[in-house]
């Protein structure tokens, strides 16, 4: 049986209607794309004003007035639009990204830099032949691709040295089609969520 | 034109027609196949069994709608096994539509009356924190310097599970599932390399190969690959649902997309072939 | 000194200063600064999730009033969701907890945001047999490992010949393993040096070329 | 040493020495003392302006829907250094191109480089930004709807696409391989590169992009920034492979220091 619930059918019908795109792009898609943005739009603005109540407005209701001064900065992100005082978003702007660059490079120089280094200098040597080679493929992949990546130093892409960067190119491809392949996985992954949706809430023809 | 040519250039609604009806069949008809778990879903798996009862998990849902059809199902099986492990649950949001997931989820999970867990003191969620990064050194910093009050008002003080987590030395682990590149690596920075904390992680298939570097050198303990990854976890799990149904659907379409992959480069070389 | 850009230049300094200290060294001022700090970054980035708003309403405010454009209602339409959503989340009073508003956004966020981007499934079919070509030797390694991933993420070969698993999860092993870590080493470094160059005011595309 | 973290030492001596590397980098690139490597994808960019102007058809630059205010900021930027060089080659050789827009951040300053390539070349009178330079739409499936609609309508010869690019990077490829045109895409965003890698004639993969940018735009600090990458790079190769030597003969003394 077909189901009755009005709310399965704004559902599916928007389903339907963002699929078509694949298809042709057409005025059915154009509508769903349109809710889509204002829809998004406004939970944005929902969530924005609960976590302004949550984390600013309940410590300013426990007396720490100094978070007056972060109402002040909020409201200065509007002065963007200004013709004049547009400048003044710059100072909470400023603020937001001297604390998402310092909160990310302080710890990416270890995670992504002396940590995989670190790795990198582990044993060639494994308990299994398989195991060795797995170890120095590895480690080629790694020393390859870095040498593919650098750009002042002529010597690098010349003579025998110049195998170090081509062989870490075709490393690099090798494991992009790797993310290719998953990348594929990836979508239909998504939309078959989907067509289960379809099947089982709306058409009701599954279980 | 030639066979070839024409094999070479199929109409683009034939190919979409056809995978639309490869995705049907076996929805209507699932075929039930037996699945290899990868190693990265049964490190998590194994990593989240060796916890002592009682541990406290601090989970982020980092996807919205977008993700739910792939790491949705894995979410389900992961807090399947974390609740029947009886470990406890502090769960956050750094996705948007993160809190709206949080309900779905439960749904399927059911911890009160499938494993007699109470809110507040075996599973509590904080909702939805801005900020991305910053959210979570927060949370993981001094969690209640930031916030005082659960997803619906709760006052934290009144839920013994939240009040008793201070900060990231409270939390025994710290798992999240992701769409987003940014959020995936927040937690190592964050929780791994500020607070030394373990880490297992969930992503979409695509972003696997660019965040396996961090399971490789051991910052993350466990890698859940999507939507392969949450079939794993509910195998693993013994909790069949809709990644499993979905592994039977990308059996056919996955092969009907091989199959044109073959078409296109046989073509491809015969016409070059016969152009010489 | 010129307020207009001095000024946030330093904030940003000091701000992501503190953060590096809070991370490097263990002096409790420090820390306890960088804990207000993080507090009020999360406020900062809620009232930054408004922006998207405004800017919505200045494009298609424009369309609405002026009607030239077909799709003026469209534009109309893309409003009135916008303060539907507003008006049902903050009417209640319970924000994303109230079943009113999860009753909208199942029916409509809900929808749209799973569809929209895994709709490219189709194309991605599509998309596969033209671009997946043996076309050259640089095209031929990406489509090597490409197709034995496929091969191995689908269950139905797998489950017959197991072997075809044991390859991907060898080229997940030690080929993604090598190439991506050196890539992860170039990507850190080049955060890094960025970072430090926005630190110290030498990259400023954040405040606008105005 | 109680003020410091402990076990965080090397990554805060790594951290230090990378400001003193980057200042001391873009000094030296401003004193000319750096000179980067011509990325063959430069090359491949002259090719695909040459055959246009053979076969008497448009070129097209893509630079993406990046912003100045996001992450991607540099990719972007990147993108607008390679329009430049782009709309020179077009001024010069006689190419009519096409560089659609989906920012109105970026709009202005493309419109700015472009009409500059063109009058140092002497032809401004041969451009018409409203038509070269349109703005097609903010948001994605519009932009690529838009971009698609065009390719078809003016079926360039070429097509450049270095920036930022999201899900749309595949149509675009796809489309633009369909009615034949010659392609170069490049881009920091690791998720899209495989699809540009398959199709286009000549990739920038990653850091490739950000190289060939400081490469054509001669800009000191853009240059200064990829030698102090370089260093560490060095560095993280010379580690590398020492102490892999090293352990495998039971010495991890590396590892270890860097694990401090």
């Amino acid at each position: 049986m077909v189901s009755m619930d009005p709310q399965i059918w704004i559902a599916a019908f928007l389903t339907l209607a963002a699929t078509s795109y694949a298809f042709r792009d057409n005025k059915a898609f154009k509508f769903a794309e349109n809710t889509f943005i204002g829809v998004a739009a406004g939970h944005q603005i929902v969530m924005g004003i609960k976590n302004i109540r949550d984390y600013g407005w309940s410590h300013l209701m426990q007396g720490e007035m100094i978070y007056i001064v972060v109402f002040l900065l909020g409201v200065m992100l509007y002065a963007r639009y200004h013709k004049e005082y547009y400048w003044l978003y710059r100072y909470p702007i400023a603020f937001l990204v001297g604390n998402g660059v310092g909160i990310s490079i302080r710890a990416g120089i270890h995670s992504d830099f002396t940590l995989q280094i670190a790795e990198t200098a582990s044993p060639l040597l494994a308990s299994t032949a398989m195991g060795t080679i797995n170890n120095i493929i590895t480690f080629v992949g790694v020393i390859t691709a870095l040498s593919h990546f650098i750009f002042t130093y002529e010597g690098m892409h010349k003579d025998t040295l110049g195998w170090g960067p081509k062989i870490g190119r075709w490393m690099i491809l090798l494991a992009l089609g790797a993310s290719f392949g998953n990348t594929v996985m990836t979508r239909f992954g998504m939309y078959q969520g989907r067509v289960i949706f379809l099947l089982r809430e709306w058409l009701q023809i599954i279980a | 034109m030639s066979i070839w040519e024409k094999l070479m250039s199929i109409p683009r609604e034939v190919i979409m027609a056809l995978v639309f009806i490869a995705i049907l069949i076996p929805a209507l008809n699932p075929l039930g196949l037996p699945l290899m778990t990868g190693s990265m879903s049964q490190a998590w798996y194994d990593t989240v069994d060796s916890l002592p009862a009682d541990s406290i998990v601090l989970f982020d849902i980092g996807y919205g709608s977008g993700g739910y059809p792939s790491l949705g199902p894995g979410n389900i099986a992961a807090f399947h096994q974390m609740f029947e492990n009886d470990l406890r649950i502090v769960i956050m949001a750094t996705a948007l539509e993160g809190s709206m997931m949080y309900p779905l989820i439960m749904a399927g999970v059911k911890p009160e009356s499938n494993y007699g867990a109470v809110y507040g003191e075996d599973y509590v969620f904080l909702g939805y924190i801005a900020g991305g990064q910053t959210a979570m050194a927060g949370v993981l910093g001094d969690l209640h310097a930031l916030a005082s009050t659960d997803y619906q008002g709760t006052s934290l003080s009144s839920l013994p599970l939240a009040a008793e987590v201070g900060g990231a030395e409270d939390f025994d682990i710290v798992a999240y599932m992701t769409t987003a590149g940014g959020t995936a690596e927040g937690w190592v920075y964050q929780a791994y390399s500020q607070y030394d904390r373990p880490i297992l992680g969930g992503c979409l298939s695509m972003m696997t190969t660019s965040i396996k570097p961090y399971y490789d050198s051991g910052q993350m303990l466990g890698l859940m690959d999507g939507i392969k990854g949450a079939a794993d976890l509910e195998f693993l799990t013994g909790h069949a649902g809709d990644a499993i149904i979905s592994s039977d659907i990308l059996s056919f379409t996955q092969t009907l997309v091989l199959i044109f992959i073959l078409i296109g480069n046989v073509a491809f070389w015969m016409q070059k072939g016969g152009g010489k | 000194m010129d307020y207009r850009r001095d000024i946030p230049l330093a904030i940003t300094f000091l701000v992501g200063i503190i953060a590096v200290l809070d991370y490097y060294t263990t002096l409790e001022a420090v820390t306890n600064t960088f804990t207000v700090i993080k507090n009020w970054g999360v406020v900062l980035q809620a009232f930054a999730l408004g922006l998207g708003a405004v800017n919505l309403f200045r494009v298609h405010g424009k369309r609405v009033s002026e009607r030239t454009r077909e799709d003026w209602m469209f534009s109309g339409w893309l409003l009135l969701m916008l303060v539907l959503f507003v008006v049902v989340g903050l009417g209640t009073g319970q924000y994303d907890a109230s079943t009113s508003y999860q009753w909208i956004y199942n029916s409509l966020y809900l929808p749209l945001g799973a569809t929209m981007y895994s709709s490219l499934a189709f194309y991605m079919a599509y998309g596969s047999y033209k671009v997946l070509r043996a076309r050259n030797f640089e095209a031929a390694l990406l489509f090597i490992t490409a197709v034995l991933v496929i091969i191995g993420n689908t269950p139905i070969f797998p489950a017959t010949f197991p072997v075809f698993f044991n390859i991907r999860e060898w080229i997940f092993g030690p080929i993604v393993s090598g190439a991506y870590r050196g890539i992860r080493i170039g990507v850190g470094i080049g955060a890094v040096v960025l970072g430090i160059k926005t630190l110290v005011g030498l990259e400023t595309g954040y405040l606008g070329r105005r | 040493m109680a003020i410091l973290t402990p076990n965080r030492l090397v990554p805060l001596a790594a951290f230090i020495l990378a400001w003193v590397a980057t200042y001391m980098a873009i000094q030296m690139g401003k004193q000319g003392k750096i000179k980067i490597r011509r990325i063959p994808g430069l090359d491949a960019i002259e090719e695909i302006v040459g055959r246009s102007v053979e076969m008497g058809r448009p070129v097209f630059d893509i630079i993406g829907m990046g912003v100045f205010t996001d992450i991607y900021a540099t990719q972007t930027i990147a993108g607008l250094s390679i329009l430049s060089y782009v709309s020179t080659l077009c001024a010069r050789l006689g190419a009519k191109l096409y560089a659609p827009q989906a920012s109105v951040d970026v709009l202005p300053v493309a419109a700015e480089i472009v009409s500059e390539s063109y009058r140092m070349e002497g032809k401004l009178e041969e451009l018409d930004v409203e038509e070269q330079l349109p703005y097609l739409s903010g948001t994605q499936f519009a932009w690529a709807s838009g971009i698609i609609g065009m390719a078809a309508r003016l079926r360039p010869a070429g097509n450049i696409m270095i920036g930022p690019f999201w899900a749309e990077s595949m149509m675009f490829a796809e489309t633009f391989d369909r009615i034949g045109a010659m392609q170069i895409g490049g881009t920091a965003r690791m998720y899209q590169i495989p699809f540009f890698a398959a199709l286009c004639d000549y990739v920038l993969i990653g850091e490739e992009m950000f190289a060939a940018g400081a490469y054509v735009s001669g800009d000191p600090q853009q240059i200064g920034s990829i030698a102090a990458q370089d260093w560490y790079k060095l560095a993280a190769l010379a580690l590398g492979i020492l102490g892999a030597l090293l352990a495998t003969a039971g010495v991890t003394i590396i590892g270890d220091l860097l694990r401090m």
